[in-house]
C-alpha cells in the first residue's frame, strides 16, 4: 500500500513550490490569492501530519479535506475539502485502483455538487474530471495520467470561465489557465510521481 | 429569550472591514434587538473567509427562530454552506444563506426580522431586494 | 495616462470600514490598474455620507474615460447625485451612479473597467448583477 | 422685510431642541440620525452665519441650502439643501408673500425630484407642499400655517413609507410619525414664531 505520509510529503511541497505560479495565474483571472490559499492549506495538512497518519486510510483522507475546509480560505477550500472527504468516505482502508477511480468519481461528482459547476465552466473539474474517467477504463500509466493532468489543465486556458472569480471577467477570462486545473494538475502529477519512486 | 424571538443575522465577508461596516449599519438599523454574528478574512486574517470564524458567527447570532446569512463572492458563500453542513443536524433546518446582496440585504434582511418576521419572510425580503 | 486608458470606480459607503473594505476586494482583483476613490461616513466620521468626501473620490478615481460610483443605501445615492451635480458641466457627463449593489457592483465593474470597457458597459455590468 | 439673522437663529435654536426627538422618531422607522444630522447642518449654518448674512437673500438662501448639503450627512441633507437652494434661486431680494408661496411651490418639486419621492411616502414632502399649497392660496395666517404644518406631519403617522429608509420597514412603518414631516414643521413654525414676534 502507498505510504500516506510521503504522498502527502510530496503533494504539499509540489504545491508549495509552485505557490507564486499558481497565484500569478489567479492574479490574471481571479484575486491573486490561490497559490497562497494552497499553501496555508497544505501547511497546515503538514502541521497536522501525525495526527493525520494514525488514521486510518478513510479517516485520514477525512481528515485531510477538513483541515483544507478550514484553512484554505478561498473557494478551493470547500472545493478540494469535499474532495478529499469524499474520497475518505468512498476509499476501503486498502483500495485497489478500481477502488480509487470509483471514489475519484464520486469525489468530482461532490465537488461539482459543492461548487454547483460543471464540466468545461474552466476550474479543477476539467483537470479531476477526465482523469478519474480515465482511471476506470483501466490502461492507466503513470505517463499517461501525467500527461492528461497536464493537458486537461492546458485545455482549460481556451475556455471561457462559467463558474468562480474568472466568470467575472467573461470573454476575458479567455487565453489563461484556470489557476485550480493547474493545482489538480500539479496534485495528480506529484501522487503520480511519488506512487512509481515508490513502486 | 430576547435572542430567540427574532431571526439572526449572519454577515460574511471576504473582508473583515466590510464585515464589520455592514454590521454598524444593521445595528444603526436595529439596535440590539436582531441577534447579529459577522466575519471576515481567511484564518490568516486577509482577504478570504474562514469556515471556523463563520461557525462562530452562526453561534452568536443563533436564534430558534432561524439564521439568515448574506455573503458577497463564491467562495464566502461556498464556505457559508460547508459551515453549514458542519453544525448540528437539528440547528441545520433553521439557517439560509441569501442569495442578495451582502451590504442591503444585511440591512433588509435585519430590518425585517426585527419586525419578527420568520426566516422565510426574512430571506425573502432580502432576496426581492432590486438595488433601489 | 494610465488613468486615462480604464473607467474609473468610486465606492460611496454609509460605512468608512465598508468603502474601505470593498476598496481591498477590488483592489485585489484588478490591482492599480484601474482608478479607484471610495470614501464613507458623515461629516463627523459617524454612519452617513459626506458630499465632500464624494468629490475627493471622484477626482481620486477620475478617468477621461469616465467614473462609475457604487452606493448602498438612499442618502449615500442622493449625496453622490449632489456631488455629481457639482462637477464641472464636462466631467458630469462622465459620471454614472450604478442601480447595483455595493461590494458586488464594485468588485465587478471594476473587473469590467480593467479589462477596457466603456463607461456603459462597466455600469451595465454593475446593474445586470444578480447575486450569483 | 424679515430679519434673516434672527430667522435662522429661531429656526436652528428650535431644530437643535428638538434633536433628541427628532432622532428617536428616526430610532423607529430609521437609523437613530435625524436630529443628529439637522444639529450638524443647523450648527454649521450658525457658524456661517456673518458669511450668509452678508449676502442678498437669494445667495443666502443657497448658502445656507449649500452648507446642508455639505454637512447634514443623511438623505435629508441634498434635500433640505435643494429646498433652500431653489428658494435661493426663485425668491428676489425682496419677496412678497406671493413670491414665497410661488418659490416654495417650485422647492418642493424640487425636492420631489431630488428624493424621486412624491406626496403621500411618508417623508418631509408631505409637511413642505400642503404648506406650499396654502401659502399659495392668500388667506394664510401665522396660526393657520403652524396648524397645517402640525396636522400634516401627524398625518404622515398612518401613512406607509415608500420612500428612504422607513419604507425597508414596510407595513410596519405604519403608526409612526415621518422625522423629516416632523423636523420639517418645527422649521415652518419656528419661522411662523419668528416672523410674528417680529411684526
Ligand atoms: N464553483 C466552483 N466550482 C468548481 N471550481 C471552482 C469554483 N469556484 C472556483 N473554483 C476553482 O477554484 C479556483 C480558485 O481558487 P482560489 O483562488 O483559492 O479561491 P477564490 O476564488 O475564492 O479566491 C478556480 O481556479 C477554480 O478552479
Ligand atoms: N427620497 C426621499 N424623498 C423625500 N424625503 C426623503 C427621502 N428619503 C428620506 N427623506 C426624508 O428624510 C428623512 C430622513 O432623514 P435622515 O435621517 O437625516 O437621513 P437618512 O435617512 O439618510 O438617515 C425622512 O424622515 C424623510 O422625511
Ligand atoms: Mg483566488
Ligand atoms: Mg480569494
Ligand atoms: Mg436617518
Ligand atoms: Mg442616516
Amino acid at each position: 500500500m502507498p505510504d500516506l505520509g510521503k504522498m502527502l510529503d510530496v503533494v504539499a511541497e509540489r504545491l508549495i513550490a509552485h505557490a507564486e505560479e499558481l497565484t500569478a495565474l489567479d492574479s490574471a483571472i481571479g484575486d491573486a490569492d490561490h497559490g497562497l490559499n494552497m499553501k496555508r492549506g497544505f501547511e497546515a495538512v503538514l502541521a497536522d501530519k501525525v495526527n493525520i497518519l494514525a488514521k486510518p486510510l478513510p479517516e485520514a483522507l477525512k481528515a485531510i479535506g477538513m483541515t483544507l475546509v478550514m484553512k484554505v480560505g478561498g473557494a478551493s477550500g470547500p472545493l478540494y475539502g469535499t474532495l478529499f472527504m469524499t474520497l475518505g468516505k468512498e476509499l476501503p482502508a486498502e483500495p485497489s485502483l478500481a477502488d480509487a477511480a470509483r471514489a475519484l468519481t464520486a469525489a468530482v461528482e461532490a465537488v461539482k455538487a459543492r461548487g454547483k459547476a460543471d464540466f468545461d465552466n474552466k476550474t479543477m473539474l476539467d483537470v479531476l474530471g477526465p482523469v478519474a474517467r480515465h482511471l476506470g477504463n483501466g490502461s492507466a500509466t503513470f505517463d499517461s495520467v501525467r500527461k492528461l493532468a497536464h493537458d486537461r489543465a492546458e485545455a482549460t486556458v481556451p475556455m471561457k470561465a462559467i463558474k468562480g472569480r474568472a466568470s467575472f471577467l467573461g470573454e476575458r477570462s479567455i487565453g489563461h489557465m484556470d489557476p485550480g486545473a493547474r493545482s489538480s494538475e500539479l496534485m495528480i502529477t506529484a501522487i503520480c510521481d511519488g506512487l512509481e519512486d515508490k513502486g | 429569550m430576547r435572542a430567540n424571538d427574532k431571526v439572526g443575522i449572519v454577515i460574511v465577508s471576504h473582508s473583515p472591514d466590510v464585515a464589520r461596516g455592514t454590521a454598524d449599519m444593521v445595528r444603526q438599523m436595529v439596535g440590539e434587538d436582531v441577534p447579529l454574528g459577522y466575519c471576515g478574512g481567511n484564518p490568516d486574517g486577509g482577504l478570504g473567509t474562514d469556515v471556523a470564524k463563520i461557525l462562530k458567527a452562526i453561534d452568536e447570532a443563533w436564534s430558534e427562530k432561524g439564521v439568515a446569512i448574506l455573503v458577497d463572492l463564491g467562495g464566502a458563500e461556498t464556505n457559508s454552506e460547508m459551515a453549514v453542513e458542519m453544525l448540528d443536524p437539528e440547528r441545520q433546518g433553521k439557517v439560509v444563506i441569501c442569495n442578495a446582496p451582502i451590504v442591503e440585504g444585511a440591512v433588509m434582511a435585519a430590518t425585517e426580522a426585527w419586525g419578527g418576521a420568520s426566516l422565510e419572510d426574512v430571506r425573502r425580503t432580502a432576496e426581492e431586494l432590486s438595488p433601489q
